[in-house]
């Protein structure tokens, strides 16, 4: 990879928003940022928080980074609240505290194959992965949503890529999910590493089959952060080795027989 | 521009330290910003053996401010003394211990070991906290109770200055700072948070596992002010005042009111070099108000 | 659905009143919405004589919140029944006289004037208004002053529901909710202001001529809501909640944790018509948490 | 006038920003919003909230009436705190709470001859009022201003009315000004009524050499408003028959006379 698996170094920056673009839902959005000179982790975070929200609300809001080259920092959101909401509105132009790369993103090796799972926003921290890994025929991916595929940035990926895209709208097509994730999973086991992210009942189940198949897998949690900097305590997650411990310093990426989900 | 103070023969060459339990153990906010341009860092507080907290989610946003119930999760204090302590730049920015006990006992062991420790500046007694179930906010609603927890860690360590840390979930907090003062405390910082609560209508829950928590940020601030106004007037020793405090203004509004210091808390996470600018604005805005010093300035509200 | 509520007495349409100093005497918010459609108009605070208040600045503005020192200014009551309270709805909506004086005998008197006062639904008896020198705060502060000036209104005033509102800034809420409670109070209303103060670092005076005042806003939202979490389930009388609610969200939260009303108070500020949508939109967000009535979903915080 | 003096209904509507029109310095701006129904007279004024502050700031910001039009209301604005400076910036097409036409604006006869006085952003009001006016060469202006002239709308009065323009940018300046305003409130006392608007030291002047004077004069003041309504108390002012009186109902505009300023 072109990347270094290391972080060189972090900063906080006061970062100009370069624009917006809608996805066909305008609940989903893509934040292009002036780029800071950090390199990244895919998997690591950053905090973005706008000058112009004055006092409230008072905390940053985590972002995996989607997506970094030397003309942005891309963020793909989904409007879900009020923070994210005021993001999405935010002018082109105006200023936006940004703090990253944070955390622990995924450790990869190039040479390695990896099936890796998302499930609806989960897919945001592997489009870098993809687009920016050397052999994107080593790696396929299993993408679960709920909305309408036009909704994500799936057909951006590589296409050298395997890519399977999923979509559930019912409780019979989570079941239909659910199973393919088991065979998936359990086939994959012994010819590579899993890779995980989405929210917590999914990466329940694929936590439960990874551990059932004996499969090597590495997921992304997402928890309640105030900081994102290991200050407020806010975010902790029960490891197995050594007990609760904050996710966006030792996470958002865990080895999934660490996490206690 | 002088803005050094002095905290009950602690030396601070700037009045901006950061708030227990925000700031982490100060390392956590070493890439953004240099640590010994503080005025002093307060750390996590510490209790004799590591704890692991309460159970999650321990933390919620509110208009202009955030509830926390983390339980006094720390590393213990032996850990910090050899694990954390020997990397911050405690001769250049003084390190204050923040202490938590469920009892007395815990209390006099806690400050007994911290008092000896060579790299600590100051102890500061959270008789506050309201997030742990026995001890904590009992010592620091009666005032009894909180004389005499002052009085056993003044005794358990005598040399080091003594900052007693005030609950604001009281009917009248001059009736505790009098009863701490006179029991031996060198300084008083307030306030720790508010009591408050948040729920769910959807999940029916209490946004908090903890149920209750406590309340800072923005939101507070009018409140700290007011009882850091009465303490200053009611008691001759130095105040620390927190509550809120966001920017360069706000600190100033307490040094106003008669603090001698201030911590920031939520506001670090706002924005991780927020603390650190702050010290640079200072001197600056001190200056645009026409005062000569800190000193100058503090106490300086006009009440006719 | 029936979102209808008996306060010790006093029936409702709707849990949605206006909060006493908000809403003036009502009248000043008919060109914005149908008066009737309020479960209740809770007045602007009346003493016995008219008052003129503090000096201005009263108010100023806090982080999701504001601070008031208004001092009490009201027509008295005289003048309230003669020249308001007729142009009132109050056949459709019960109005609320609040009542504020300086001593006890001044209560029994307000209470036996108003008490007879055929359009008046229910007295609210102000035990907490901070923004007053004698009287005011103490009675709310100290759990026998609370009690015996609500036994005194009770005797005064033996027909009418009878409600006693609380003040936030106290050690421990719960003790003075039983006190009022087993001195007689039908119902209890909280939270009244919180103290807290602001400052001008420029021209070094408080923003309030008055240097300290009340906060209110949802900056208090969790004190209040924790606040009359705890008097629910202390004590069985009616209980309503108040302190910061902005839409139909905030009053449901208070009615999850256990009042059987709410008041809405700095809110009115934000819109004049606020007050109003509260009341069309509270029984589709119930119908939608599923819910079958407000009775229906009143204490069901589930704490495990 | 074309406009009743009597104020016919007032409401609160969820207004539409048409647009911003900035004026040669950016702190000095034109917000023009989708008109409701009702009939103003100049002097009154609304209260301005918009959707997006959320929980803060919690008061909405009154603004003189500045002009009324089929198109839109308009708001001339001078930038100096948080709220007008979110307001400076908000996006058009965004929503806006207005509620008015509030208080009580001058009363005018169309027969009489008025002396007008403004500082600064005390002109505000009186753009409506001096464009509307039947006979525009019965009103005189002087206005006082500290900024360049090029900030304020100056320019779009009527030219039959006769109009001076003072900057003060030093002491000698206003000591200057302040000695005009005494000549030309006496010259003018027995020749019609005078109206101001202004910053409270100007008003405090005015009311002083109008009194002296023997001149009839009404003056607008602004006070710090939480409701708009009359139910906080918050914006009260003295007044010599009545005591202590809430300037959003009973002023902005008062008798010279009957102020305690
Ligand atoms: C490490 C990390 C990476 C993330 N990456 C992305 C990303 O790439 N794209 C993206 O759209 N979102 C991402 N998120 C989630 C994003 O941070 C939240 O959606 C956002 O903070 C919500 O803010 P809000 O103010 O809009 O919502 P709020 O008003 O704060 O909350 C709205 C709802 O969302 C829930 N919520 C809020 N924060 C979280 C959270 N952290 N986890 C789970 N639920 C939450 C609340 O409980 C509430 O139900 C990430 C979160 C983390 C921790
Ligand atoms: C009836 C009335 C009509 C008005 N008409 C206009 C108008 O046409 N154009 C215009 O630009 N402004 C007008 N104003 C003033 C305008 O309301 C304030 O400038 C605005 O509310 C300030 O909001 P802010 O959040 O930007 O400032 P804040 O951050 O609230 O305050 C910034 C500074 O302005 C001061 N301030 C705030 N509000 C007032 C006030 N009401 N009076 C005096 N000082 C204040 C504060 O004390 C502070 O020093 C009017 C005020 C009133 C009462
Ligand atoms: C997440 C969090 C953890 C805290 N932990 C502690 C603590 O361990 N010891 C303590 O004395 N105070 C603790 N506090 C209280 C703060 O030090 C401070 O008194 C309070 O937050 C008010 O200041 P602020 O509004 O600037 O945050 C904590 C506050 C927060 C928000
Ligand atoms: C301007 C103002 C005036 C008030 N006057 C009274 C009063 O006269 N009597 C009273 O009992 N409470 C008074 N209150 C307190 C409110 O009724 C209410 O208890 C408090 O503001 C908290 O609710 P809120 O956050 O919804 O405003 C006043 C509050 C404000 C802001
Ligand atoms: S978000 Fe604060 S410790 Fe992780
Ligand atoms: S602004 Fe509230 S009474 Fe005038």
């Amino acid at each position: 990879m072109h990347k270094s698996t290391q972080t060189k170094s972090r900063s906080c920056d006061r970062v100009r928003l370069l624009g917006l673009d809608f996805a066909a839902n305008p609940d989903f959005v893509h934040l292009y940022l002036e780029p800071p000179s950090w390199d990244y982790t895919p998997g690591q975070f950053v905090m973005l928080r706008p000058e112009k929200w004055g006092q409230d609300p008072v905390w940053p809001r985590p972002f995996s980074i989607c997506e970094k080259t030397r003309e942005y920092v891309r963020i793909f959101m989904q409007v879900v609240g009020r923070g994210t909401s005021l993001l999405s509105s935010a002018a082109p132009d105006s200023e936006i505290n940004m703090w990253g790369p944070l955390g622990r993103g995924f450790r990869l090796s190039p040479e390695k194959r990896y099936l890796i799972l998302a499930g609806g926003m989960g897919i945001a921290p592997f489009i870098g992965l993809c687009k920016e890994h050397p052999y994107p025929g080593k790696l396929s991916l299993i993408f679960g949503h709920r909305m309408d595929r036009s909704c994500y940035p799936f057909d951006e990926l590589p296409g050298e890529m395997q890519r399977q895209n999923m979509r559930q709208t019912n409780q019979e097509d989570m079941e239909h999910f659910g199973r393919v994730l088991r065979e998936q999973i359990s086939r994959f086991a012994s010819r590579g590493e899993i890779l995980a992210c989405g929210p917590m009942p999914f990466l329940q189940v694929v936590q439960k089959h990874v551990l059932e198949a004996g499969a090597s897998a590495q997921l992304s949690v997402e928890t309640r952060m105030a900081c994102g900097v290991g200050a407020c305590l806010g975010c902790v997650v029960e490891t197995r080795s050594q007990g609760l411990v904050q996710s966006c310093v030792q996470g958002p990426v865990f080895d999934a027989g660490e996490l206690v989900l | 521009m002088d803005i050094s103070v002095d905290l009950g023969g602690l030396r601070l060459k700037n009045p901006i330290m950061s708030a227990s339990g925000t700031f982490g153990y100060g390392l956590e906010f070493s890439p953004y910003g240099d640590l010994q341009k503080l005025g002093a860092i307060v750390v996590k507080g510490l209790s004799l053996h590591p704890r692991s907290g309460n159970p999650t989610p321990r933390i919620t946003e509110t208009p202009c401010g955030m509830l926390n119930a983390i339980g006094l999760q720390n590393v213990g204090v032996e850990k910090f003394l050899a694990q954390k302590l020997p990397f911050l730049p405690a001769d250049e920015t003084p390190v204050v211990a923040n202490l938590y006990a469920q009892g007395a006992e815990e209390f006099v062991e806690l400050a007994a070991i911290l008092g000896d420790a060579p790299r600590v500046g100051a102890l500061e007694v959270n008789i506050s906290c309201p997030n742990v179930r026995c001890g904590g906010v009992q010592f620091g609603q009666d005032p009894e109770a909180a004389a005499s927890v002052t009085r056993e860690v003044r005794r358990a360590s005598p040399d080091k200055p003594l900052i007693i840390k005030l609950s604001p979930n009281v009917t009248d907090i001059r009736v505790i700072a009098r009863a701490v003062r006179d029991a031996g405390a060198d300084v008083i910082s307030l306030i720790n948070t508010l009591g408050g609560m948040a729920v769910d209508i959807h999940s029916r829950k209490p946004r908090l596992a903890n149920i209750v928590g406590g309340l800072s940020g923005p939101a507070v601030k009018p409140v700290a002010l007011k009882m850091v106004y009465e303490v200053c007037s009611e008691v001759d020793i130095p105040v620390i005042g927190l509550g809120g405090i966001c920017n360069a203004r706000d600190v100033l509004e307490f040094i106003m009111v008669g603090a001698h210091a201030v911590q920031v808390g939520t506001a670090n996470f706002m924005r991780p070099d927020l603390i650190f600018d702050l010290v640079d604005e200072l001197p600056g805005l001190l200056a645009e108000l026409g005062a000569e010093s800190l000193e100058d300035f503090r106490g300086s509200l006009e009440t006719q």
